[in-house]
């Protein structure tokens, strides 16, 4: 009975997530047109509701009533496997996110592992995606993306490594309750610059979006895509840069430990600026080269990476014991 | 039936359903989809068993590596089209076979005696540090010299033939 | 079996369950009201507009695969040290310099990987 | 813990009988990761049966997986060289040995 009951509770909570990611999707389409708007001295969409606050609710009845077009000689399997397997592990890697101490979906002892390994399964749906478009600049987008991925997935783990070192625990809870004299992005540093850093880099963003060059490849691995399908990828992209956002403020920014204020206010506020600080990035960097990408890569942030575990390590070996 | 007997049995058609399409299909493409929807479901099976950091090393190392390199490597060859099975005289003396060893092993898993399953740990993570820091340290090490000698071997393979 | 365990599985299976049936359940309500008339111009792989020059699907070149190559070599690293990273403190000196061995083995490899210029992206 | 021990004889036999019948080398290389599970699988239920505490049987799983990518990264390069070679990735066509 007791598992009957775990079983819905999952199910409702993967609604509630799913349609976490909707709303934050609709909100930050919202926020990034109005951010880039003001850095560009712009206005941003205005028609729509009081300051245009109601376009992106009406992008989204315009999707969702699109035509569903698929190219004649797209593989029809994985054409319709790609976006799933983009949007999925987006939303499952909520789960793990703890909101305020005891809002979390699920406390697994696993949690930051579990954060790092569902998202990769992501690469597999932008590969299938690009290939089965049957289209060049869907499949050059779609090698590049997971190519990018993949390459800066690398520093990204190794700079969590050291948090989890300090912290002592792979559970997410526990990193909160490590971090509620001080929090991490003091201790770690270094470790702070090289996660934000990757982590603009897998959600694709500017200036590490080569996978999307508007100017060279039209729109990547989801040209061929149209309506809900291709709402899919925006869903996993802007629910990815949100779960990141979450993810470097529970890993470096002390998460809900916070004065006055319940802890769910203090996470969502600073993920929030963390949001904000991609977008502010994203409209203000030019656009990285691909070759300059990897080398960046794996010849800077990998070594760097590597050098910063074994000083966290040493530092806290020295001092901390 | 207990909850986890009824998991157990759904991953594990799960598993064996795609483990079989995988082999079976001539799509190479979909050979490796379902290769990842095998791993994914034995991970399951991996948590099930008190293993959730085995389980997560399947989906990060399994799912999120290896079958993106054999996606690369697929379409880095060929075009992912149809592909010919193996002669008809192949395939009868080879199933004959794997039914033999199939059926060899059930026998002898059927036949085994096993204790009973003892009383399930805490957690997991600080038990595996320990083994790998303490008893199974030479296993971590090795593993060390052998990815180690895996980048250079497929590095030189590779590099051995210009484009 | 396991009672924390099973009930961490039963909960990401229905959670994981409910994330994919909803897209689908999405997928299929508005299948009445959206149109579709497939066919035509439509049929053809849009890419920028203009006819397909040549064939997707070709070969394309071998830095990928390298690039994939050193990177699962790394991710199992990261992984094991994740095993690692908790315990660290308490077991002490001894385990750094253990760790520092697997270190320096695996970035041996990026070193070796480094000098044969397969770091180079062309 | 027979039941673990049973489906992974099944996977581990149709691991055997892709690598048996497909002349392909990329499915030949799905089967052998097939088998690899099957026994890492055997390995989990041992250690989940014997001396849970020890984790033994954990280690060695994790070992395989490592194991695992190091053959995938080597038989793939293996793969890639054959198919520059032969054109083709039908391990029936590397007959340059054939007498």
């Amino acid at each position: 009975m007791s598992t009957l009951l775990t079983l819905g509770e999952g199910f409702l909570l993967g609604v509630v997530a799913f349609s976490l990611v909707g709303v934050i999707t609709t909100v930050f389409v919202l926020l990034e047109r109005k951010v880039s708007a003001r850095i560009q001295m712009r206005v941003g969409p205005m028609r729509t509701g009081p300051h245009g606050l109601l376009q992106t609710v009406a992008d989204i009845v315009k999707l969702l009533m699109k035509e569903d077009v698929r190219p004649e000689y797209a593989d029809p399997v994985a054409f319709r496997l790609g976006p799933m397997l983009t949007a999925v592990p987006a939303v499952l890697s909520f789960v793990v996110i703890p909101f305020g101490a005891p809002l979390v979906m699920r406390d697994l002892d696993v949690g930051v592992v579990y954060f790092l390994a569902v998202p990769g399964m992501t690469v597999v749906g932008l590969l299938l995606a690009g290939w089965a478009s049957y289209d060049n600049y869907s499949f050059l987008g779609g090698l590049r993306a997971s190519a990018q991925f993949i390459s800066y997935e690398i520093p990204r783990t190794l700079a969590v490594v050291t948090v989890v070192m300090l912290a002592g625990s792979l559970n997410t809870v526990d990193l909160l309750k490590a971090q509620q004299t001080v929090p991490y992005i003091l201790l770690l540093p270094l470790s702070f610059v090289i996660y934000m850093i990757t982590t603009m880099a897998e959600v694709n963003r500017v200036p590490f979006d080569i996978p999307e060059a508007e100017s060279e490849l039209v729109a990547g691995y989801h040209t061929e895509y149209s309506g809900f399908r291709w709402s899919l990828f925006f869903m996993a992209e802007y629910g990815a840069l949100y779960a990141a956002a979450a993810f470097a403020t529970l890993l470096f920014l002390g998460g809900g430990n916070g004065p006055v204020l319940p802890a769910v206010v203090w996470f969502v506020g600073k993920s929030l600026v963390v949001v904000f600080l991609f977008m502010w990035v994203r409209w203000t960097l030019p656009r990285f080269r691909a070759d300059q990408l990897m080398r960046l890569a794996w010849k800077v942030f990998l070594p760097a990476s590597l050098v910063n575990l074994v000083l966290a390590a040493l530092v806290m070996m020295a001092v901390g014991r | 039936m207990t909850a986890s007997d009824v998991l157990f049995v759904v991953f594990g058609v799960i598993a064996a359903g795609c483990a079989l399409y995988g082999v079976l299909t001539r799509f190479l493409l979909r050979s490796i989809v379902a290769l990842g929807a095998f791993l994914t479901a034995v991970a399951g099976e991996f948590y099930l068993l008190a293993a959730d950091f085995v389980a997560m090393v399947q989906i990060f190392v399994y799912v999120g590596g290896i079958v993106v390199l054999m996606l690369f490597a697929l379409m880095l060859s060929t075009s992912g089209e149809r592909q010919p099975l193996a002669g008809s005289d192949r395939r009868g003396f080879s199933s004959l076979l794997a039914y033999a060893l199939g059926g060899m092993l059930v026998w002898a898993s059927i036949g085994a005696k096993l204790p009973a399953v003892p009383g399930g740990l805490p957690s997991s993570v600080p038990y595996l540090g320990r083994a790998l820091l303490g008893e199974q340290l030479f296993a971590f090490e090795f593993l060390g010299v052998i990815l180690l000698a895996a980048v250079v071997a497929a590095l030189s393979l590779v590099r051995s033939e210009r484009l | 079996m396991n009672e924390p365990y099973q009930s961490d599985v039963v909960f990401l299976v229905g959670f994981a369950l409910a994330v994919v049936l909803l897209p689908l359940v999405t997928l299929l309500a508005f299948r009445w009201v959206r149109p579709s008339h497939p066919g035509g111009l439509k049929a053809e792989a849009y890419e920028s507009g203009m006819p397909q020059a040549s064939a997707p699907r070709r070969p394309f070149h071998m830095a990928y695969y390298t690039f994939a190559l050193i990177f699962i070599v790394f991710d199992v690293e990261a992984l094991l040290l994740f095993a690692i990273a908790p315990v660290l403190r308490e077991i002490g000196w001894l385990a750094l310099a253990e760790v520092g061995g697997f270190v320096v083995l695996v970035a041996g490899g990026l070193f070796y990987a480094w000098r044969k210029g397969v770091l180079v992206w062309r | 813990m027979t039941p673990v021990l049973i489906l992974s004889g099944i996977l581990f036999a149709i691991g055997v009988f892709g690598v048996l019948t497909r002349r392909n080398a990329i499915t030949m290389l799905v089967s052998v990761e097939i088998m690899m599970n099957a026994a890492n699988l055997n390995m989990v239920a041992f250690s989940r049966l014997y001396h849970p505490e020890l984790m033994t049987g954990q280690v060695l799983a994790i070992f395989g997986i490592g194991i695992a990518a190091s053959e995938a990264a080597v038989g793939l390069a293996l793969i890639l060289t054959i198919y520059r070679r032969y054109g083709s990735t039908d391990v029936d066509r590397a007959d340059l040995l054939k007498g």
